[in-house]
């Protein structure tokens, strides 16, 4: 910095510790909380040390859910979390890349059209045409379908537009000498445009596995049986299942489980993650 | 090359399953969760081993409400299952929807399986019967409200712990000790609309709404607004104010407030004397719900809550006869006895219940019987027969709301309870346009 | 190896506006063609129609006996060597040479035997697994350069393939360029706007100006005989002046310009500007008022130029007359 | 700008757009078209009997009051994500670009609450906040605060708005870094040289050449507030006590899926359409201006 102010030094570490650990409190309570037994955890105030049933409490989520609400076993939960994380980016990246590839690298009737199209969906999220694109989903009997969970999720202008406006920077003697070379236009695509694409769509796979992993409202209303729930969803049944106390221990080793992947790729792939956030921008 | 395996795989099982599905299966979409689903189940199987051309399958879809939403997703898709399990706020709804379901006496009747409606308890009938006195959902988990105390804290306040409170104004002397005593919450409630609005309506003879509450017609209006709820409603900002009622949620949060000793005293659905029995390290006891003994004719009795059973539309006659089957296996006295004992739901058929009785069950359980004994104190009335307005599941949430703003102290009890008349009225004309 | 033919070659992209406005030729099978002019007068628009990068909007062009307006790049047998060379980044150097041949897929041995044949004769040898960026510019040059070598085609194209590099370097490669055509003997059009290198490597050239071939020919026979103002301008440094008299215009080389004694004058020089060169001397000024005509002469290193008026002579044979209005010469 | 190269074929673009071309309309267009019709019309839970009705889930709408209330009620909850998120993350950057040692590992320990489902987020803060087990109830009933968030509408909204801000820090921390980073040192350099001092050259300098990062986030917060936020309700409060939490788009998640009135939902997501078309207008010249399309 500017000036050596050691005071300053010191007070920038301060904040940022303190910040460190007040993002981090929550997950380690989390974490010691699903620890616990039932009755530790009904406790005031509850430990704050981990316990002793941590083996316990995470193969009992994992095989059987909670005893008392959702009895879906968490490692189900997790495999459909995983088909979500992985299909939606996959699905997106291949439909917005080539759907960019035409509109940047062909010149047809209506490519304007579809352009402002599918920038338009830009406008409407999820949240706000639910009602009706969840009757879209019963009409086409995509209720409880990996289909439905993820299908009307890998639509996206945002990957479309990152991948047009990646493909604008890409030279045009490149297509030209690939065309000199003879390679038509698929040609030129594969052994061209997607290799010099790889980071872009490591950064897209990156913040949509996430998207995809983290979904909520969606999956809550397309996917009605157990055998579909995603862990989030998971979490969400355990808390209103039942008649009876939320068993607080199994919700968060759940809640664990259901963060940990996430993470684990932000943290992992930290490079391609904030390539991602920054050149999306949403 | 894997996928495609996978995919052979998968086309091969759904074949050969296809193949071993000689069976008739009744789809029965449920919201039992844990213990209570497992009893459930064990129905199921005893149904399902006892013949061979039936097979019921039931699925757990989540709360009350969500397998609601998700059987009318169904419905709209052309997939709804024989069997579902509606709460009792989601019975007009369904009443109404006549394309949609088959009411159970017809299913009965056309199957010729015997079915008597006056072999349930008036109140269990009541709620789910149409004017005429027709069946239209099979009755199956009911419950009602009641007041639960922690003995334990009661001793330690000098409190006489085999008098539970009957009245209010008791009730409030005895938080107050409670509280001396340095309980730091006295009196919690779940289900705070079931048990304040709705069954204290029934246990003191005072309409919850117009025409039976409901039941004569989509026309009704709300009337929760009289004097005496005021007065209640009143009463209950009174207590929150000084510290003597603890609010916990619109659902059934103070089931845990109460088993983990936070709360000395408790009203909650009969249902929850299996979690308590799990969770509670203190002696407790289950009672009457309280009243306001200044008001004629109470305590009245109180209404059921808990899920019917209701038989979709649209399916075909084979499958009709195997519902009309499970439903008179279900009908056994036996099979509801069981039922009962092993959830702790109430028997809803008098002979169940003397069936009970008869096996000494109550004996060993004292206060076991008190749920059933509450809903029968005496004959039902027209404003105790249980309600039936439509989308009262958003009723509910109006009036869970300005309950909520009294007990914040945020509202006065008259205008929160004028406005939920106000605003439920104007859902029970949209629904009343809706269902023309 | 096959000659090229431009038959009233025009270009538009809309109506109003033409780029090309009929070029016509005919480039002999093995010839180093060399299309100079200014930016934006059309020569690479005209190179890449040959490539069939662009559409022809009229007239023909032939490779070989073949129309190839409506044929596709790959079907021209042509090879293009690109400005920015638009090698692929992501390929080794021997990927982006063979890239062609395998998708006209030739057989592996083959393919390796061309592009070790082309690397041997670019020097590319030890670079054959290096990624583009790992090569200087002249080395990427060179690989854009094998990747068209390697494909054997009739016709070389090379859009300003030197632009990108240093002077020195782009001296070097002019020698390699032409040492490697007497070789391969391969039909070549090249576009530049750089007259040195078009002199230098031309057998003919094609002088463009406004998407009009303005001069077709030999590089000397153009700079001995301009057929219009614009060439004389552009060709040649300092260019051609050109001095208005009896209503027509007098063109006269700075080198043709000699001092003589001021009664000998044919011109007199207000001098404006000295500049001393070692070999010879520049010098600019202008005739009569100040903008009238400006004029440069070169004057061998030992002539004496002071500030002031300067008298010059020439002899009348270097005299090239054109017209004031159309510009062009007047024989 | 377009590309000068193209390449020519009848069908084969079309073919490449085809899929999200279907997609697009089959759910984006076709449900935006569906949701105005909808809001049109009074339906049954059922779809058995359905009544064009005109304007009039709209009006219905506008007379009510609890409308109106959720729109105050989403305004609040926004505005105070977006403003104490923006907050706290730049506070955290501006650290960050200080500290010369460990700003990496700051960012590691600071970015993975993104990772988060929203749901999540509220489901962890709700059990820290518990009424009767919660830790952090329990440290603020020892100072003597009486938390209970189940009852009291402020506190409520303070929980979704710590979760919702702790879920969004990750995001807002690595543009302001970003943007920071991007600031060239020599203008920090001039302006000490000039006698300004940390927190003068952060609030003349920084701060205002922040101002394009601030803006975005500001436009990304309020979006975020408006609609991923919806996770964190429905785990924590449901919208409630009372109306105190309800944002519009719970709103139109409840009367239309748990409340089962198509027409009234419909109608509330045209309303939330018309926002969010003027918000992305907003954002959209502001991102036209910054990078060129």
């Amino acid at each position: 910095m500017v000036e050596n102010r050691p005071w300053l030094n010191f007070l920038a570490h301060a904040v940022l510790i303190a910040g460190v650990l007040a993002v981090a409190f929550p997950l380690y309570v989390t974490f010691v909380a699903s620890t616990l037994s039932f009755k530790e955890i009904m406790q005031v105030p509850m430990p704050l040390l981990p316990g002793s049933h941590l083996v316990e409490n995470y193969s009992q989520v994992l095989s059987g859910g909670t005893t008392t609400g959702s009895k879906a076993a968490v490692s189900h939960m997790l495999v459909n979390s995983l088909v979500m994380a992985l299909a939606i980016p996959l699905g997106k990246i291949t439909i917005s890349i080539i759907a960019s590839f035409a509109i940047v690298y062909f010149r047809f009737p209506l490519r304007m059209f579809f352009f402002w199209m599918i920038f338009v969906t830009l406008m409407l999220p999820v949240e706000v045409r639910i009602i009706p694109t969840l009757q879209v989903i019963t009409d086409l009997k995509m209720n409880n379908t990996y289909a439905g969970l993820t299908i009307p999720l890998i639509a996206s202008a945002t990957a479309t537009f990152l991948f047009r406006q990646f493909f604008m920077t890409v030279p045009d003697e490149l297509a030209e000498a690939a065309r000199v070379d003879g390679a038509g236009p698929m040609r030129f695509f594969w052994d061209v445009l997607m290799p010099l694409s790889k980071t872009t769509m490591a950064a897209l796979f990156v913040i949509q596995f996430i998207y995809g992993w983290n979904q909520y409202l969606w999956p809550l209303l397309v996917a009605t049986d157990e055998s579909m729930y995603t862990t989030v969803i998971g979490i969400k049944r355990m808390i209103v299942g039942s008649d009876a106390a939320n068993e607080w221990n199994l919700i968060m080793a759940t809640a664990i489980l259901a963060m940990l992947p996430p993470a684990l790729v932000v943290v992992l792939m930290q490079k391609w993650f904030v390539k991602g956030l920054v050149e999306t921008e949403k | 090359m894997k996928i495609k395996n996978l995919a052979i795989a998968w086309l091969t099982f759904g074949l050969l399953s296809a193949n071993a599905h000689a069976q008739t299966e009744i789809q029965w979409w449920h919201s039992m969760g844990g213990a209570l689903g497992e009893a459930l189940n064990g129905l199921a199987n005893k149904f399902n081993a006892g013949q061979k051309d039936y097979k019921i399958v039931p699925t757990f879809k989540g709360s009350y409400p969500e397998s609601m939403t998700a059987a009318i997703a169904a419905f709209r898709a052309g997939n709804a299952p024989h069997l579902l399990q509606v709460f009792e706020v989601g019975t007009a709804t369904m009443m109404a929807a006549k394309g949609a379901i088959v009411p159970v006496a017809k299913v009965m009747g056309d199957a010729k399986e015997p079915f008597e409606p006056k072999a349930y308890l008036p109140t269990v009938t009541g709620y789910y019967s149409d004017l005429k006195g027709n069946m239209l959902s099979f009755p199956f988990n009911s419950s009602t409200v009641m007041f639960y105390i922690n003995k334990d804290a009661f001793k330690k306040a000098g409190l006489d712990p085999n008098k539970a409170p009957r009245t209010w104004k008791e009730l409030i002397a005895a938080a107050e000790k409670l509280k001396a005593s340095g309980q730091q919450c006295t009196y919690t409630t779940s289900w705070p609309s079931w048990m304040h609005i709705e069954n204290f309506s029934a246990w003191h003879n005072v309409p919850i709404g117009t025409r039976q509450n409901g039941m004569g017609g989509f026309d009704a209006q709300f009337s929760i607004n009289s004097p005496l709820h005021v007065r209640h409603i009143a009463m209950l900002g009174d207590m929150s104010k000084k510290g003597l009622f603890t609010y916990a949620g619109r659902t059934n949060q103070g089931d845990a407030k109460f088993s983990s000793g936070e709360c000395a005293m408790f009203s909650g659905s009969a249902g929850a004397q299996a979690g308590i029995k799990k969770a509670a390290s203190f002696d407790w006891s289950i009672n009457f719900i309280p009243y306001h003994d200044d008001v004629k004719g109470a305590p009245q009795n109180s209404i059921i809550g808990g899920a019917s059973i209701w038989i979709m539309g649209g399916k075909k006659p084979e499958e009709y006869k195997g519902v009309a089957k499970f439903m008179a296996f279900l009908s056994q006295p036996e099979i509801q006895m069981e039922w009962h004992t092993s959830t702790g739901y109430v028997p809803i058929t008098r002979a169940s219940y003397d069936l009970t009785r008869k096996s000494g069950f109550y004996d060993k359980n004292p206060g076991a019987d008190m749920p059933v004994r509450q809903l029968t104190n005496k004959a039902p009335t027209e404003n105790s027969k249980g309600l039936r307005f439509g989308n009262f599941v958003q009723g509910r949430t109006v009036i869970e709301e300005e309950l909520e703003a009294v007990f914040a102290g945020k509202k006065d009890a008259k205008t929160a309870l004028d406005e939920a008349v106000k605003r439920g009225n104007e859902i029970l004309r949209q629904f009343e346009a809706a269902n023309k | 190896m096959a000659a090229v033919s431009f038959r009233d070659v025009r270009k538009s992209y809309t109506p109003e506006l033409q780029v090309i406005h009929g070029v016509s030729m005919e480039i002999k099978d093995g010839e180093f063609i060399v299309i100079l002019g200014p930016s934006g007068c059309g020569k690479s628009t005209l190179l890449r129609m040959v490539a069939g990068l662009e559409t022809v909007t009229a007239g023909e062009i032939a490779i070989g006996d073949r129309v190839v307006n409506n044929l596709e790049p790959k079907d021209r047998d042509i090879a293009m060597v690109f400005q920015n060379y638009a090698l692929y980044p992501h390929m080794s150097v021997f990927d982006n040479m063979s890239y062609g041949l395998r998708i006209r897929g030739l057989s592996s041995s083959e393919i390796s035997e061309r592009v070790n044949r082309a690397a041997e004769i670019l020097e590319l040898k030890k670079f054959l697994d290096r990624r583009p960026r790992a090569l200087s510019g002249g080395q990427r040059q060179r690989v854009a350069m094998g990747r068209a070598i390697v494909r054997e085609p009739q016709v070389f194209l090379f859009d300003e393939p030197l632009s990108n590099l240093d002077a020195k370097l782009r001296v070097q490669m002019r020698a390699e360029l032409q040492a490697l055509h007497r070789r391969l003997g391969t039909t070549s059009l090249f576009v530049t706007h750089d007259q040195v290198e078009a002199m230098t490597l031309a057998q003919r050239m094609i002088v463009m100006n406004a998407g009009r071939a303005e001069q077709i020919g030999a590089p000397l026979e153009i700079y001995a005989r301009p057929a219009t103002t614009f060439v004389a301008g552009f060709i040649g440094s300092p260019p051609m002046n050109l001095i208005p008299r009896d209503g027509k215009l007098l063109g006269i080389r700075p080198e043709h310009l000699e001092p003589c004694a001021a009664s000998d004058a044919m011109l007199t020089i207000d001098v404006d500007l000295i500049e001393p060169l070692g070999a010879d001397i520049l010098v600019y000024g202008h005739i009569g008022d100040r903008d009238s005509a400006r004029v440069a002469a070169r004057l061998p290193a030992d002539a004496k130029v002071q500030a002031g008026k300067l008298a010059v002579r020439y002899a009348p044979g270097n005299v090239h007359w054109f017209d004031q209005a159309s510009g062009r010469r007047i024989d | 700008m377009e590309k000068r190269v193209v390449f020519r074929s009848a069908w084969l673009p079309y073919v490449l757009v085809a899929p999200q071309i279907v997609i697009t309309i089959l759910f984006f267009f076709w449900p935006a078209v569906q949701a105005v019709w909808f809001s049109f019309q009074l339906q049954d839970a059922f779809g058995l009997k359905t009544q064009f009705v005109g304007l009039q889930n709209f009006t219905a709408l506008f007379k009510d009051g609890n409308y109106l209330e959720s729109f105050k009620v989403t305004a609040l909850f926004s505005v105070l994500v977006a403003f104490s998120g923006l907050a706290v993350s730049l506070l955290f950057a501006t650290m960050a670009d200080r500290v010369v040692r460990g700003a990496l590992a700051y960012k590691t320990l600071l970015i993975w609450p993104y990772a988060v489902a929203p749901a999540i987020a509220g489901v962890l803060w709700a059990f820290l906040f518990a009424p009767s087990i919660g830790i952090v109830t329990y440290v603020l009933k020892g100072m003597g605060v009486d938390w209970n968030w189940i009852i009291k509408g402020d506190q409520a909204m303070l929980l979704v708005v710590i979760a919702s801000v702790w879920k969004q820090i990750s995001y807002n921390f690595l543009f302001f870094f970003a943007g920071l980073q991007s600031i060239p040192k020599s203008l920090i350099e001039a302006a000490a040289i000039d006698g300004a001092g940390p927190l003068r050259r952060f609030w003349t300098i920084v701060f205002p050449l922040l101002s394009p990062t601030t803006f975005f986030l500001l436009v990304v917060n309020i979006v975020y507030a408006f609609f991923d936020t919806f996770g964190v309700i429905d785990a924590t409060t449901q919208g409630g006590p009372g109306q105190a939490t309800n944002i519009l788009v719970y709103k139109v998640y409840h009367d239309g899926v748990k409340a089962a009135d198509l027409g009234g939902s419909s109608a509330q997501s045209v309303i939330l359409m018309v926002i969010v078309i003027a918000l992305t207008v907003v954002q959209f010249r502001f991102v036209e201006r910054r990078v060129q399309y």
